[in-house]
């Protein structure tokens, strides 16, 4: 088991000529991903590393029967893109692309809510359930199947915690980035409730960090959950006022800080990790082999 | 980015929101030009992206062209919380009958835009919130309908507003949510919207935030960017296109991913030092990018030692190696810096910089206190 | 039993200060209906036979935990009053007014479906629960309960056959007009299916007209369904290209006949009546007091 | 209500879409003019509400201005299927390379605007569908999300327009969309919307229906309104405001309720009968009403009988008689009418009827019977 998406999972990449696009279905080709097809509007009729590109998804979705859709198309498109395959059948949409405009997002998460349709990120680097399917832009490599479930604003920290998971020969169900935006189609608790029901997650590593709140929300629903979270806070450091990286990543007007977020996490009873080597030790006693 | 209150209520005026007659000066002759114009009483009033401008003395009532010459003189030039005031807004005073609060902003919780209006108009809006809690109205928009009639009639109920002056919010309002949308705004605010003592409502006061993220289909606003009381190496780091941010400590940070270097930033302080600066190079950076990245932190003078702690996914530490070098060969480096470079290319990449300067570390923890390290030495 | 409103409907009525409005407020009133507020924009704080009326369907709603909400607003202004009342909690809509433009109610039917709202209309004379509650302009004196399901394009055709039922000691559960109008929040098809949950009910007369394939589609459910239909269907007559009173009541591209209708009905399988009278009885026959 | 193609135009040439130079001549002096000063090939276009003008002779190409004068010599005053033609569009003669059918409208069945978009344009949209049905594609649109540029590929896809032409295609969709919103209307069709010889995409023959509910706030279009083509006596109804509808027979009706008056046109028919028009009075209504109704209905001279039928709810049987009686008292009423009045205050009505020359009728079919009968004799 696994959860979002697995072997079955049929993927089209929106934006599959464009150079990222190209290299990261490459990616999830080389890791097993059911790459079906591509979509980009005037390339209709050639071929991407083997599969069929399309000018719109309705023609990808017919032909192909995917299932999900990965969008690689530029901030300025991104959100439509979003919308076309929220209008045409995909069940499930990963957005990778950064720097879409908030308003052009609101209106998207909300259509897409609307279609009972699932979005991922944007401005995130997919999913991955370890040896089956990758949808995103992470290292495949350092992943390996086994009962940590990861949900994280942030990519590489992330890898982080996998490699050291993997190297301490702990292995990963599904982990998913949910993105560093303000606005994003899936949050923690989403990608919780998804966790909660999964028999192969045994123990869940949230990474959050600075902005909104999210995690105090999570928080909330963690203290009913059976599955123990271990979680992790960025930016504890970070000043307010200041966008750090992330779109999402600010403090404004008082909210939104890490002190915020570990408060309410630790009232849920989640131990908060201090560093990476800490998440990972505290997964490991969790699972019973510390 | 910020709009300061003329540039807001530039835009409101464009698009009919009533606002005082009245311009920016930049010079005391120019206020006191402005004022004659205008007639009769006036507020001159510091134009600062940021708050506090009232306490701190930045608005003044003239009630001549001298006295506006007078407190115009008086405003330009002083500090308000660490900006200096290079304009000011000179207007025609207002007899203020009451004060609301109107705004519209992005709540990201609810994923939707939020038009906040309460009757306790003229403090900040955090301010209402807690003192007067049951005169804040919320209303949070469905984008596909956008704001109607019903929903500016049911925030007038909520917040108490006066029936008889919905004919004048309604339009209004719905000017405020047109220049939200076309403006690629997060925040439009409107504080105080006051009613005048003849019963008109006009925008007093007005802040407006534009998503930095849309600023390339804002052609307008994005010229405005550079006016930013910004850190000048902000400003040279976006030149280059760098996610950089000053900070005040003397580590120069480095780093793939918003998560990993906000981390290292708190692990430079778990190890009993400060960073200098915040600086992601993002997702599978090329040599080119590493090379500016280090130029830029180079350039602070702050910075003591330099911090760089990349995991290689996408990124090639083989890459990133190659930046450091071409750095390092191009300019004289005076401070230590210490390289974490682990995942794709981790090999060749350490390899490249076999024989350096640069100082290797293996984990995180050992980066983040060898840099501290080197800063206080 | 019935369908869509009985004895414990909560009912407000948009527009209850204007004449139309009070006039059938006090109609529900007398019928026993609970009629526990109204509203009119800028009359809050009034009483209007004996409820109170407010500014807003918010403060209505807040205020009486109304459910349910009939509109006599003018037709410039119903559409945005369907669109308030769908975003305010109410369940079940009934708009009775005449006139509104098509593109008002694209949208606003469109918002309802997707807010899960009922939308009865407009253009519509609203329904009845015999015995139970009126919440529209029905004549409700003629109504007597029984077994007798109604659902209706067509006002006053639909009391000539309840007049004609209840003197012939027929009585009915529950009368729908769904409206006249070709944008309409529910049609045949969804009231059939209520009808068909219903244990009161024991047979359901269908009463159409010429324009759009409502009736059509209701043939192809009718099929499957346990509970006996016998239908009408007015304007075998009319001329292609005029509207005959009713908005929706039009024959366009040689589409919505009268004849394309009884074919759709009997190849169905359900009895087409010639004549009112022709309806009461077969409606006997198939209550077995023929 | 219809607009017809030079006035569609107009409304297309506003908002941007690109039609042939041209204007409206009532007279073919004035044609002569527009050709010279439009020059070279033209063509002169019958400017009637209703289709199958080509066939009739109403559209002809004219090399010249004289020969732009003849042809509207010979087209003014002709008959195209029962409409006199008395203006002529005389247009700039197009080189045509491909036609297609572009048109919104709205689908009941699914409660939504749809897109409809073919290749095979030139055709009406029935005919394509029958002979094309392959070519012929059709998108439903989300009032919230409105007619997206991913809409726009989808049905250029699906109709096999060619990529190239999209740049062109995607503006003038756009602006069909905000035609339809803007104007109220149920149907905007470009047909053809031809691709010329150099390339360009110009709408070549356009018709729309506008929303006779949404006049009160078409201002500009309610003007037109009178300009139909309807019976006059359809007009005379339309001021006073009735529902009321010409039919080619001889039995005028009057009744409350759409279904019921259609029903009672068709019991009409099958006692023999048939009616002479359609009538609704609505529900509630007042003598006056009942007054206007029977005025205009005796006022057609194909009318031998009338039959009024009406069933009480909201609606007065009294306030019915007395509007009857007012006619009676103030004019002379030379064809038999039969009254069937059931329902609210039905005795009170029976009364006020007494003893004058109506003639009463118990039961629907009754009352059909005798209206037909007495038309007949």
């Amino acid at each position: 088991m696994s959860i979002l998406i697995d072997r079955n999972t049929r993927v089209i990449v929106q934006g599959i000529t464009g150079r990222e696009g190209q290299f990261h279905a490459s990616q999830m080709l080389a890791y097993g991903t059911q790459v079906v097809g591509g979509v980009t509007p005037g390339k209709g009729g050639q071929q991407v590393l083997g599969v069929p590109v399309f000018d719109t998804v309705k023609q990808a979705v017919d032909a192909t029967g995917a299932n999900c859709s990965i969008i690689f198309v530029p901030a300025a498109y991104a959100a439509e893109a979003v919308l076309e395959a929220a209008d045409n059948g995909i069940e499930l949409i990963v957005c990778i692309t950064e720097g879409i405009p908030v308003q052009d997002m609101i209106e998207a998460v909300q259509f897409v809510r609307q279609k009972g349709v699932r979005l991922i990120g944007p401005n995130c680097p997919g999913l991955i359930s370890a040896g089956q399917a990758l949808v995103g832009i992470l290292p495949g490599r350092i992943f390996t199947p086994g009962p940590v479930g990861l949900v994280s604003r942030s990519g590489t920290l992330t890898y982080e915690v996998v490699n050291e998971l993997t190297s301490r020969g702990i292995g990963q169900s599904t982990c998913v980035g949910i993105g560093g935006d303000p606005i994003i189609g899936t949050r923690f608790i989403d990608v919780l409730r998804m966790f909660e029901e999964d028999p192969q997650t045994k123990v869940v590593v949230m990474i959050g960090e600075i902005g909104g709140s999210d995690e105090e929300e999570a928080a909330e629903y963690i203290k009913q959950m059976k599955t123990p979270v271990v979680s992790f806070i960025s930016g504890r450091t970070a000043p307010p006022g200041k966008r750090m990286g992330h779109a999402g990543a600010i403090i404004s007007g008082g909210r939104g800080t890490a002190q915020s977020k570990v408060a309410a996490l630790e009232a849920a009873g989640v131990p908060v990790a201090e560093t990476i080597s800490d998440i990972v030790d505290k997964v490991a006693q969790r699972l019973g082999r510390a | 980015m910020k709009l300061i209150e003329s540039q807001a209520k530039a835009i409101f005026a464009e698009a009919g929101i009533p606002v005082p007659t009245g311009r920016v000066a930049t010079t005391p002759e120019e206020a006191r030009a402005i004022a004659q114009e205008i007639g009769g009483r006036v507020v001159v009033k510091a134009q600062v992206p940021i708050g506090g401008r009232g306490k701190a003395g930045g608005i003044q009532l003239a009630d001549d062209p001298d006295g506006a010459f007078q407190q115009a003189q008086r405003i330009l030039g002083m500090d308000v919380r660490g900006y200096k005031v290079e304009r000011v807004l000179v207007e025609q005073a207002a007899e203020i009958a009451q004060e609301f609060y109107l705004g519209i902003t992005v709540d990201r919780d609810r994923q939707a835009n939020v038009v906040i209006l309460s009757a306790a108009g003229g403090m900040d809006i955090e301010e209402i919130a807690e003192k007067h809690p049951e005169k804040v109205a919320k209303l949070w928009l469905n984008a596909g309908l956008g704001l109607r009639d019903f929903h500016i009639r049911q925030l007038a109920a909520q917040a108490g507003v006066p029936a008889e002056l919905l004919k004048q919010l309604a339009p209004i309002m719905r000017k405020v949510y047109d220049i939200l949308l076309s403006h690629d705004a997060t925040l439009v605010e409107i504080n105080p919207l006051a009613r005048l003592g003849d019963g008109r409502l006009v925008a007093l006061d007005g802040k407006m935030e534009i998503d930095d993220n849309a600023l390339f289909r804002q052609q307008k606003l994005a010229a405005l960017k550079e006016d930013e009381g910004d850190h000048p190496l902000e400003l040279e780091a976006r030149r280059r296109g760098l996610a950089y941010v000053k900070l005040d400590g003397n580590v120069g940070v480095i780093g793939n991913g918003a998560g990993l270097v906000m981390t290292t930033l708190d692990m430079i302080q778990r190890n009993g030092g400060k960073a200098a600066n915040f600086l992601d190079i993002g997702g599978g950076a090329k040599a080119e990018v590493v090379r500016n990245a280090l130029e830029v932190v180079l350039s602070d003078p702050d910075v003591k030692s330099v911090l760089i702690n990349v995991f290689g996914g996408i990124t090639r530490c083989d890459e990133v190696a190659q930046g450091l070098l071409d750095v390092m060969r191009s300019m004289e480096v005076k401070v230590p810096v210490v390289v974490r470079l682990v995942g794709t290319r981790e090999e060749e990449g350490r390899r490249l910089l076999e024989g350096t300067e640069l100082t290797p570390a293996a984990t995180f923890q050992e980066a983040a206190r060898k840099a501290v390290l080197a800063a206080q030495s």
